[in-house]
């Protein structure tokens, strides 16, 4: 398995897939400590993002995407548009022009993504935000990819794993960015969307490779 | 929850064009990405005011889109602050040459959204300064939030920022109105009950026939707390005394009295709050100068109201008095 | 069914007092009995318009009370007619010498009060013609009923008879350019959800999440039939079509287009029905010329809307467009 | 037993009391084919009515019934509120100064109040309005006064009874007057409430009279 350019439309297209999915999921998530509309958003994103994959075939996983972080940009809105944007573009860019992923340069595209996040949102982690996802993610990937050598797959696994265990982290945090801070301490004992998301995504990578 | 749609997926859109048709003397209304404008855009050298959010809260921002208020709204998804290719062409296309005024709500998404859309219009030459509305004192603005957010005080900087924009002031001046009205004006909200998201179907919290929820935004997120219910009176008094303590009105100070419905609420139990509010002021020594009542700045048809007052000075009270002619909002023309 | 209420039986008294408070520039409120008038009344030589009906209809009447449209308004209980002797003084109050007419709602007890008021008022005498409105389409005027009542077009027989007023005409043809109004208007409602009355506590009628109630008025009364839920665009032709019978729109008239919401609905909605409602006209070759989408006339929170089209003269334009400065509608002052 | 003005007040306060105690009830029957408001008006009305006996004591029956004919006439408001203000005026008129009220004179007065009613309502038997207890109970009391002779109360019963099952007799009407007309075959199987507060009405008469 080599993660190039294929892979990188497959896992964006099973990114689409997880998000109709888990579309309702993911509103009734923000329901409770925001506004209703987060699996509305990323549903609607990640439609968008099928449908440019289909006009415009990207030659490098990098191309694929920068071409989705433009999309979601322009077609989430609310605070994820721009979040999951510059992650896409951070990750987009640390990835260059290569037509293959190194485990290593996964793990780069992940910090960067991560620190692109924390760059535009200024949340820390343990603010009960995506960060608590992307931040155990990136870790988890470097040290897999460290650790682990050759195997991408195991790297995809680690990030995903992290991500999803960085959000059910969430759930006994107080919210301190985003809509749900406004609750204050209501916002204990739920799960933050963005983060049940990124999950979502890091998920769908290992799908794609698998 | 039974809505008059079409299409969950369809509503900003088709509301949109119907806004269109039913104001063609008065907006533009651009398709792909979509943005309503003023008919006489960009009007020459004055500077362009945009606002924008989430849909769901109409009037606002189309409804006050025309003279004297705005020169173009960018409206989102339901409760969605809109991106940044609806924002970026919503300002090129106000922009006479004077630069352009961003009024923001204190919203991570609007922030976001607004800050990546004036960076692109500064690259294409355009002068944008952004004001930020966070009214809201329901919520601290403090290392433990996303700040106070932007709610009933946004009519208020649209309204005075767009008569300073007419009269001809200049980008740093009318951003300066903007910001001067924001910093005298404080809101707190409630609601009886929740609204309805229509990609959602179902309430945006559950609410006790007998509980009310105080301190809350206009996106039908849950508030502050959540009390047992109780009479117009006092949840007047709950709403405004905090209001009056943030801004520190004193005895003979002139405001403006603003209470504004959350969609749901008839206009006659307005009037009931607004009563109890303009005691309170009096009996504070304030001088209610200016008023205004009704659905404005709203949380689809959820029921509940806010209370703003705007601590007022003789600019600003000129700058109110000042004509407009929105859709929404109509005086002097 | 939680209210911002102190207490069921002080709504009216205390809402009106607030809307007192609010537009203390615009109007005299009279307490026991209660009615509302216009600062400047009586107008020097102007004919004297009153209207009234039950309260939970608001901005109707009281918000259509200042220049250019009502000189009194007298609000009822909740849903309940007024009474002949709070019609009298507010019928007194406006009467310059030149008359007074009375734009009444056709319903019994509107119809029964007001026309006791009417005698009172002539045996002190002063002239007084009425003009009873009764637009709504989804009851038939026969033997069985009793007549159709008078819904949305009351909105456009107080502007444009208040216009005629203001321009000076006398009483006879203030009353007659009122009649053309009401003979050229027609409207049909829908109904999503229920109103719960303050003192009955419980809504006006129960209707499943899957249906709606169409041809209703607009006191939370059932409506003529009710079918299961559509989609806005069928539930606009629905509403729309037995209007454009009823009025005969031929292609090239020119009308004007009312889509008013009954409390509970977004404004969002509204011009998603506006949108809809435009469509058909365009189709059928009508023109509209002016356009009105809003809550005016109201059902406490009811969910729904009405429809209304007027078929437009030169002169009746004209009326629309002149000079309207009250709580809620206001333009060319 | 005479019908004389410390009766007519009674039965005023009865009519008080027993609006108070049906308010529901005859607001539920206006919620079903009106306007929900039928049960308060009526309660307004004649607490204003004991009110207004409170202030002024009138020295026979027929000028306590004036004063709650102009009572209710400003207090009720709806249709209820003319229509039951002509009723008693018309009946207080043919009452006319007289300290007691004979079983015929009593009769008289409900006839006159009804042809008051259908003076103003134009409403004919058979529409379901009040007309259809009051014609009932007016017809029973006239029949009671010519053959019953001088108990009167005798003829209150009589017109009493009459007017509940002129009442009960609206249900299977569709209404072809008033807010219920609206409703057109859906106003089948419902009572009228101004035919129910018309029978409380001369119950109460009984009431005071026993
Ligand atoms: N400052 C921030 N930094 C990082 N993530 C954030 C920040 N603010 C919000 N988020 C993320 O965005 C998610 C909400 O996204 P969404 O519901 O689409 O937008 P909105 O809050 O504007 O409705 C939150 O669950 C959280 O993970
Ligand atoms: N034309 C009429 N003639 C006789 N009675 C009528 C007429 N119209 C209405 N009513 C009576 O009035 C009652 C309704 O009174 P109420 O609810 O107080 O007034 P509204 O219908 O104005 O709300 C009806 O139940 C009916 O008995
Ligand atoms: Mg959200
Ligand atoms: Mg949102
Ligand atoms: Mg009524
Ligand atoms: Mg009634």
């Amino acid at each position: 398995m080599v993660l190039d350019v294929v892979w990188a439309v497959k896992w964006l297209t099973l990114c689409a897939q997880a998000m109709a999915e888990h579309r309702v999921e993911l509103i009734e998530l923000d329901r409770a400590i925001g506004d209703s509309d987060h699996g509305e958003n990323m549903d609607r994103g990640f439609q968008a993002v099928l449908d440019k994959l289909a006009e415009a075939a990207p030659e490098t996983p990098g191309a694929a995407l920068k071409l989705t972080a433009m999309t979601l940009m322009s077609k989430v809105g609310g605070a994820a548009g721009p979040l999951y944007g510059t992650a896409f573009l951070r990750a987009a860019a640390a990835l260059g022009d290569s037509a293959e992923i190194e485990p290593a340069a996964w793990a780069g595209a992940l910090a960067a993504a991560r620190d692109g996040i924390v760059a535009r949102g200024k949340a820390e982690p343990g603010d009960k935000t995506m960060v608590d996802a992307w931040t155990p993610a990136a870790e988890a990937a470097r040290a897999a990819a460290e650790n682990g050598g050759p195997d991408v797959l195991t790297v995809l696994v680690a990030a995903a794993e992290a991500a999803e265990a960085g959000a059910v982290a969430t759930d006994p945090l107080m919210a301190r960015k985003g809509r749900a801070s406004y609750l204050g301490e209501r916002s204990i004992g739920h799960r933050d969307p963005g983060a049940a998301s990124t999950a979502l995504i890091l998920r769908a990578a290992v799908g794609a490779a698998a | 929850m039974k809505k008059l749609i079409n299409d969950p997926r369809s509503v900003v859109e088709e509301s949109v064009q119907g806004f269109g048709l039913a104001h063609a003397g008065l907006v533009t209304v651009s398709t792909d990405p979509t943005f309503i404008t003023r008919k006489e855009a960009p009007v020459n050298r004055k500077v362009g005011l945009v606002s924008g959010g989430g849909s769901g809260h109409e009037p606002l921002h189309a409804g006050f889109v025309g003279q004297g208020m705005l020169d173009a709204a960018v409206p989102g998804a339901v409760f969605t602050s809109p991106t940044p290719d609806q924002i970026l062409p919503a300002t090129l296309a106000v922009n006479s040459g004077a630069g352009v005024v961003h009024i923001v709500k204190n919203y991570t998404g609007d922030v976001l959204n607004f800050e990546t859309a004036a960076e692109l219009a500064e690259a294409e030459g355009v002068s944008v300064r952004t004001v930020l509305v966070n009214d809201d004192v329901a919520v601290e603005d403090s290392l433990y939030t996303a700040g106070r957010r932007g709610v009933g005080g946004t009519l208020l900087v649209e309204k005075i920022a767009g008569a300073a924009a007419e009269r001809g002031d200049d980008l740093e001046s009318v951003a300066g109105i903007g910001e001067r009205v924001n910093a005298n004006v404080g809101t707190m909200g409630v609601a009886l009950s929740a609204c309805t998201v229509p990609h959602a179907g179902s309430p945006s919290f559950d609410l006790g026939e007998d509980e009310i929820e105080i301190g809350i935004g206009i996106h039908g997120e849950p508030g502050r707390h959540r009390i047992p219910m109780e009479n117009a009176d006092g949840i007047t008094e709950r709403l405004l005394e905090p209001v009056l303590g943030d801004l520190k009105v004193q005895p003979g100070d002139k405001v403006l009295l603003f209470v504004n419905g959350m969609g749901g609420t008839p206009l006659s139990e307005l009037y009931i709050v607004y009563r109890r509010a303009a005691q309170i002021l009096a009996d504070r020594g304030a001088v209610v100068e200016r008023s205004l009542v009704g659905n404005y700045i709203t949380a689809l048809e959820m029921q509940g109201c806010s209370i703003s007052v705007l601590r007022l000075d003789d600019e600003l009270t000129e700058l109110w008095d000042a004509p407009v002619h929105t859709a929404a909002l109509r005086w002097g023309v």
